[in-house]
């Protein structure tokens, strides 16, 4: 059984009385594809941040290991700094800096200095960035900022990607891309995303996991969980309400 | 707004800088060398704020405590020791060392710039108070009294390195003063050019973000901090040698906003601009002295309201923009003017 | 004992003199996120008003009650129109801008009056508890300061006007959805933050030499007290008073003023660095 | 810390760049001779700066009207120092190197003084200190006009213990001005059986009494002494009115008056409190009836004339009396002049430069504050700085240059 990458074991956190998330039991194992999905309200991104450390976890409020190192409570720039690449729900690039120079930022912390410049090369071809290279992020188009900042995380070689909604404001071409896109690094790396957009996760294809009022509904491959009657339910359950 | 390419600090203006370091070799036979003198030190003084604010977005109320710092630190260690290079050490060590403390509080305490401004405000305040209780002969340090409100008055100025005898003042302060300013000056474009100086400028533009690839932004913030401490505290040691004086004035809150309005007019997110400001407006509040009639703070005042109505971004940025935009007018009515004769040749030629 | 009586009143009247000084920063800080640093002075134009009134005769209450507010408002409502209404948002610009304008309001007093100190005699006489005597006036301060923080309270508590104004401070565009002018809101705020302003400065008139350059020493403690008392307006700056206001005498007492105003900013700097958002960015979350 | 002071580059480049070419010393007959001033006319120490500057400007004005000096007329050189000390040190180099001035008459606070001393005694150009402070200073490029702790302490100490009692309690400006008058009140306490209760210091921006007031009345001394400098402590005088301690423990200052604060206190407030000094407006001298009728044609207002004015204008007028009898301008002549004991008729009474010390000899006037005047009770005629005159005899060893710490 191929080593577990990420666990979380009885995780939860609460904001005020409400259970965002609710003791989660989660694993990932090396190089899987994990979608995590479920109506807006779930405890998605809320989870998503314990595992980035974004949100920090109280010390009784469960442990999140990664790679069997206890990260719990850690901080973002701790958590990036064991090889994970972290993609915010609203995009955060630098915008007073052309596209070169935001991969430019990245690739260095993890490149020495003569490699970067190729490796900003290579992301900007496999991110077909080549047209806005130089343009200042500020002025770019919300769908380009996103592919930007996924390219600005690939830019780091991490191992373990972590991506809340890649897929939100962007074209259906886009969309197919950054699919492609996704299952090339899938094979070096084991990547998370969030997203509540059923089209792109089923194109996506890889495990999913369901979370409902903070705590794991279902779990199991795409095609069987998009067809279990409780997961319909409780989507069309929030839709109908 | 970048003005060009190279993290929006523009390649090193080699020939601006020849320029600069040849004006400055003139200067004296052309001004006063005296007011010449200060004029550079508050520009130093001024470029360690512009780096530190304009560049890694770090707002400092209380620059001035570095700079009195530096001042009183080569004034006590110069009236003990009587050889002038060691106080010149210590006197960018220690606000170095006051500045990594307060830095490190601050940036990893993660508060926001407002509070930041107030706190740092509150440390000047501080030393302006304590320094300015010293007046007691219980208060010295060796043989410095540090004389509280009268400051402490005729310490060995700097002098020739080894040579306690070969006093350094007038024209020879003047040219150590302003190699001092050029070779700071580079050690910011350096800073800016290098991984380290990139790394501030994307803290400055997101923070977040910068963390978020594993930065550590604190780390770095208290680190430039501390840097531009020791620059605001060679500033205040090259001043206690021009004034032969060193008062608490210098840990006031007029000096704090002194230098803040000399960056700000001159232009943040700029090396020029800093130093352009304190020359400027260092030589407006020169000459004011030199009239009684108006009050001086009633014309300060109103130049100040003025400039940030008029002028927000500052005078270099301004400047740059304009230029720039004078440029691309120039470019578009050229390629206008081009191709009305490619048409008129087409025409002749179709 | 008595002298146990005499530092309480003492503590009262610092806490007093706080919240009185940092009332009118408060309310344009808290309500605009404005720096104005031209408050000093404004305090003390407040107290030139009352003492030029009553060279001219007029009744010293009435001056220092009304005519001193009303002149610094008008004041402040030109200041607004020419200068800070074009720097909304700007909070560095509206901080040099207003820094600009203390150093003008400075040279303005001091062609006008001239800059030999000028004062008025504290029209309350003295009174004793025990073997010692107090200044009767203090009393009068106190009072005031603790009316004018319970009617602010009152006014943004349960007026529509004070539920506007917190909207407007919360969150500008909404209350501009919802029909408010936020322009309207900022002005009249600058307007009453410059008038409570005028009013400390005529209240204090008699207890303070008054000279064009002591717009300064109000300054820091004011914007210390504003800035560590959080976004609540009067409770913020009623807690951060009553703080520095007790440590302030406390240890002047002890030992000497000027270590009495160290203690006060050490502690500053420590609520600072422990309540990033101020005292009630954590305590008294929601309250006004 | 040598002396003598090589210069290192300055040497060197100003030869290669000529730009300070040794000028002649320009004393062909008709140029101006020039009188150089610093002085605050702006900033928190205007209210001391501001009448210095015009009693300046009537000084010049009346030697030149009755014929200048030496047949040649005096050109005022006036910078304002903004209550900024960096500003003194650059107008004073200004003064000696560009307008290459004959005389400075200048520095309001003792920093100020010592930042401006050195260069003036490097540069050899003669420098009169026209204001009171707390002595001490020993430098022959140097002459003192303004009185020194021991002249104006001692007559006040007298008439107070006479008047109320033997235990004192001092309040004083926290720089060295307060600090070693403090002292010499203390000596000239004990001198007279009497003792202090307790000495408290204040620095400059203090303006909160309130807790001081309580500790003076724990005391209960029999009077209280003032040495509080500035328009914050101002607020002293007017908190110890207000509860009403005017009225139960008497006051005096060696500084009260000095910068007009008996016209900002209402008579209520002001009356009672004893002050020396060297001047009164009231004071019923011809020389001073005819000063202020002269001022009040120039200004048209004489209720800013205060000490500090009077001796800046006694310190020029004592200077022309000096190059009247040097008959030049050159150093040596002005020196013998000065050490051969000047001394003229002020608004303030007589005042004669003391050869040993280059201090003057006043007559110190003990006055009561009444209704807003100055009423003189008693005067000490021609009072010697007898303070620096236990350390300084330039006349032994004329190559001091110090400020000597009075230790009493």
């Amino acid at each position: 059984m191929s080593d577990t990458v990420v666990e979380t074991h009885d995780l939860s956190v609460r904001f005020g009385g409400v259970h965002a998330v609710n003791s989660v039991n989660f694993r990932l194992e090396e190089r899987e594809l994990r979608c995590l999905i479920g109506p807006n309200g779930a405890g998605k991104s809320t989870f998503f941040k314990c595992l980035t450390g974004q949100v920090a976890v109280g010390h009784n409020d469960g442990r999140v290991r990664i790679r069997g190192q206890d990260v719990t409570g850690w901080r973002p720039y701790d958590i990036v700094r064991l090889g994970v690449g972290i993609k915010t729900q609203t995009p955060s690039v630098m915008n007073g800096l052309t596209v070169e120079e935001n991969l430019w930022l990245s690739a260095r912390r993890v490149h020495p200095r003569e490699a970067v410049r190729d490796v900003v090369q290579a992301v900007i071809a496999q991110m077909s960035l080549e047209g806005i290279a130089r343009r200042q992020l500020g002025e770019l188009a919300h769908g380009q900022r996103q592919l930007v900042e996924i390219g600005i995380v690939l830019a780091q070689h991490p191992w373990l990607i972590l991506l809340d909604e890649p897929a939100a404001g962007i074209t259906h071409a886009e969309a197919d891309r950054l699919v492609e896109i996704i299952h090339q690094v899938n094979q070096k790396a084991t990547i998370v995303v969030v997203d509540h957009d059923m089209q792109f996760v089923r194109s996506l294809g890889g495990r999913v996991t369901v979370l409902h009022q903070g705590a794991v509904l279902r779990e199991g491959p795409v095609d069987e969980v998009l067809a279990d009657q409780k997961v319909r339910e409780v989507y069309i359950g929030s839709r109908a309400k | 707004m970048s003005i060009s390419s190279n993290f929006g600090t523009g390649r090193t203006n080699w020939l601006g800088f020849a320029l600069a370091t040849l004006g400055l070799l003139v200067a004296p036979a052309v001004f006063d060398v005296n007011t010449m003198t200060v004029l550079l030190i508050w520009s130093l003084f001024a470029l360690s704020l512009g780096l530190m604010w304009g560049y890694a977005g770090i707002l400092s109320f209380g620059h001035a405590a570095y700079f009195g710092l530096g001042a009183y630190t080569f004034a006590v260690a110069s009236m003990n020791i009587g050889e002038s290079t060691v106080p010149l050490l210590l006197a960018m060590l220690i606000p170095a060392l006051l500045a990594a403390v307060i830095g490190a509080m601050m940036f990893y305490g993660r508060i926001s710039d407002v509070y930041m401004g107030v706190i740092t405000l509150v440390v000047t305040l501080i030393m302006f108070k304590f320094i300015n209780s010293t007046a007691g002969d219980a208060y010295r340090i060796g043989d410095a009294r540090l004389g509280g409100f009268n400051g402490i008055p005729a310490f060995p100025v700097l002098n020739v390195p080894g040579d306690p005898e070969l006093q350094i003042y007038g024209i020879g302060l003047y040219y150590v003063v302003a190699a001092a300013l050029l070779l700071c000056y580079l050690l910011c474009r350096w800073v800016l050019a290098s991984w380290f100086g990139r790394v501030l400028i994307g803290i400055r533009e997101n923070e977040a973000r910068v963390e978020l690839l594993g930065y550590s932004a604190p780390l770095y913030k208290t680190a430039v901090f501390t840097l531009c401490a020791a620059m605001a505290g060679l500033a205040g040691c090259l001043f206690a040698s021009w004034a032969e004086i060193v008062t608490p004035g210098l840990f006031s809150l007029g000096q704090s906003a002194e230098v803040i309005i000399f960056t700000i007019v001159g232009g943040l997110g700029t090396l020029v601009g800093p130093i352009l400001g304190a020359i400027g407006l260092g030589m407006l509040k020169l000459l004011l002295g030199e009239q009684t009639l108006i009050d001086n703070s009633l014309l300060l005042g109103a130049i100040l309201v003025l400039v940030v109505l008029l002028l927000p971004s500052g005078i270099v940025p301004t400047f740059l923009r304009w230029r720039q935009r004078r440029g691309a007018m120039l470019a578009a009515r050229s390629k206008a003017g081009s191709a009305r004769r490619r048409r008129r040749s087409q025409g002749e030629g179709a | 004992m008595d002298y146990f009586a005499v530092v309480l009143l003492e503590i009262l009247y610092m806490i007093a003199f706080l919240a009185l000084t940092s009332a009118g920063l408060a309310v344009v800080f808290g309500m605009m996120r404005v720096i104005n640093l031209a408050h000093g002075e404004f305090v003390m134009v407040g107290g030139y008003t009352t003492i030029a009134c009553y060279r001219a005769g007029i009744d010293l209450w009435f001056a220092m009650l009304v005519v001193a507010p009303l002149v610094v408002g008008v004041l402040g409502l030109i200041i607004e129109r020419l200068v800070i209404r074009h720097l909304y948002g700007r909070m560095i610009d509206t901080m040099l801008a207003t820094w600009g304008l203390s150093l003008l309001i400075v040279g303005l007093v001091t062609l006008i009056f001239g800059n030999s100190a000028v004062s008025v005699q504290a029209p309350i006489s003295s009174y004793e508890i025990g073997q010692y005597q107090m200044g009767g006036y203090n009393l009068f301060i106190i009072a005031v300061a603790a009316l004018l923080m319970i009617v602010l309270w009152l006014v943004m508590r349960f007026t529509r006007l004070g539920l506007v104004a917190r909207g407007a401070m919360q969150n500008r565009d909404v209350a501009a959805s919802l029909g408010y002018n936020p322009g309207r809101i900022y002005m009249w705020t600058f307007t009453v933050g410059a008038a409570l302003s005028g009013l400390a400065g005529g209240v204090l008139a008699p207890l303070t030499g008054l000279l064009p350059s002591v717009g300064s020493s109000y300054i820091a403690k004011a914007f210390i007290t504003v800035i560590t008392g959080g976004a609540a307006i009067i409770t913020g700056t009623l807690s951060s008073s009553l703080l520095f206001g007790t440590v302030n005498q406390i240890v002047s007492f002890a030992s000497m003023p000027v270590v009495g105003e160290i203690a006060m900013l050490t502690l500053a700097i420590i609520l600072l660095r422990l309540m990033p958002q101020g005292i009630t960015g954590r305590f008294f979350k929601n309250s006004a | 810390m040598s002396v003598s002071r090589r210069q290192f580059l300055g040497s060197l480049s100003s030869v290669a760049l000529g730009s300070m070419l040794p000028v002649a010393d320009s004393l062909a007959q008709g140029a101006p001779i020039k009188v150089g001033s610093v002085l605050d006319n702006s900033g928190n120490l205007d209210i001391y700066g501001k009448p210095m500057v015009m009693a300046t400007t009537l000084a010049v004005e009346e030697i030149n009207a009755a014929g200048g000096l030496l047949g040649r007329k005096l050109q005022p050189i006036q910078y304002d120092t903004q209550s900024d000390i960096a500003l003194y040190t650059k107008f004073a180099q200004q003064l000696v190197r560009q307008d290459k001035v004959d005389v400075v008459h200048g520095g309001i606070t003792s920093a100020s003084r010592e930042a401006i001393r050195q260069t003036f005694t490097r540069a050899n150009t003669l420098y009169f200190y026209n204001v009171l402070y707390e002595g001490g200073v020993c430098d022959r490029n140097i002459v003192v006009t303004g009185s020194t702790p021991a002249q104006a302490v001692e007559p006040i100490m007298d008439v107070a213990m006479k008047q109320w009692g033997k235990k004192v309690y001092i309040l004083a400006a926290d720089y060295n001005y307060g600090q070693i008058t403090a002292k010499w009140i203390a000596h000239y306490a004990k001198e007279r059986g009497g003792s202090v209760a307790k000495t408290d210091f204040f620095a400059l921006d203090v303006s909160d009494f309130g807790s001081t007031i309580a500790k003076i009345q724990q005391e209960k001394p029999s009077f209280v002494i003032s040495a509080l400098v500035g328009g914050a402590h101002m607020s002293f005088y007017r908190q110890w009115a207000a509860s009403g301690m005017n009225k139960k423990i008497p006051l005096a200052s060696t500084t009260f008056g000095v910068g007009n604060e008996h016209l900002a206190l209402s008579p209520a407030e002001g009356d009672g409190i004893l002050i020396a000094g060297n001047y009164s407006q009231e004071s019923t001298d011809a020389a001073n009836k005819d000063f202020l009728a002269r001022w009040s044609k120039r200004f048209n207002d004489t209720k800013i004339v205060h000490e500090i004015a009077v001796s800046q204008y006694q310190g020029i007028m004592l200077w022309a009396e000096c190059v009247r009898k040097a008959g030049s301008l050159k150093r040596e002549d002005m020196l013998k002049a000065i050490e051969s004991g000047v001394s003229i008729v002020g608004p303030g009474g007589t005042v004669t430069i003391d050869p040993k010390t280059h201090h003057a000899a006043l007559d110190i006037k003990v006055m009561e504050v009444k209704n807003q005047k100055l009423t003189v009770k008693s005067t000490v005629k021609q009072r010697p700085p007898l303070d620096t005159a236990r350390y300084c005899d330039l006349q032994k060893n004329p190559k001091e240059n110090k400020q000597f710490e009075v230790n009493v």
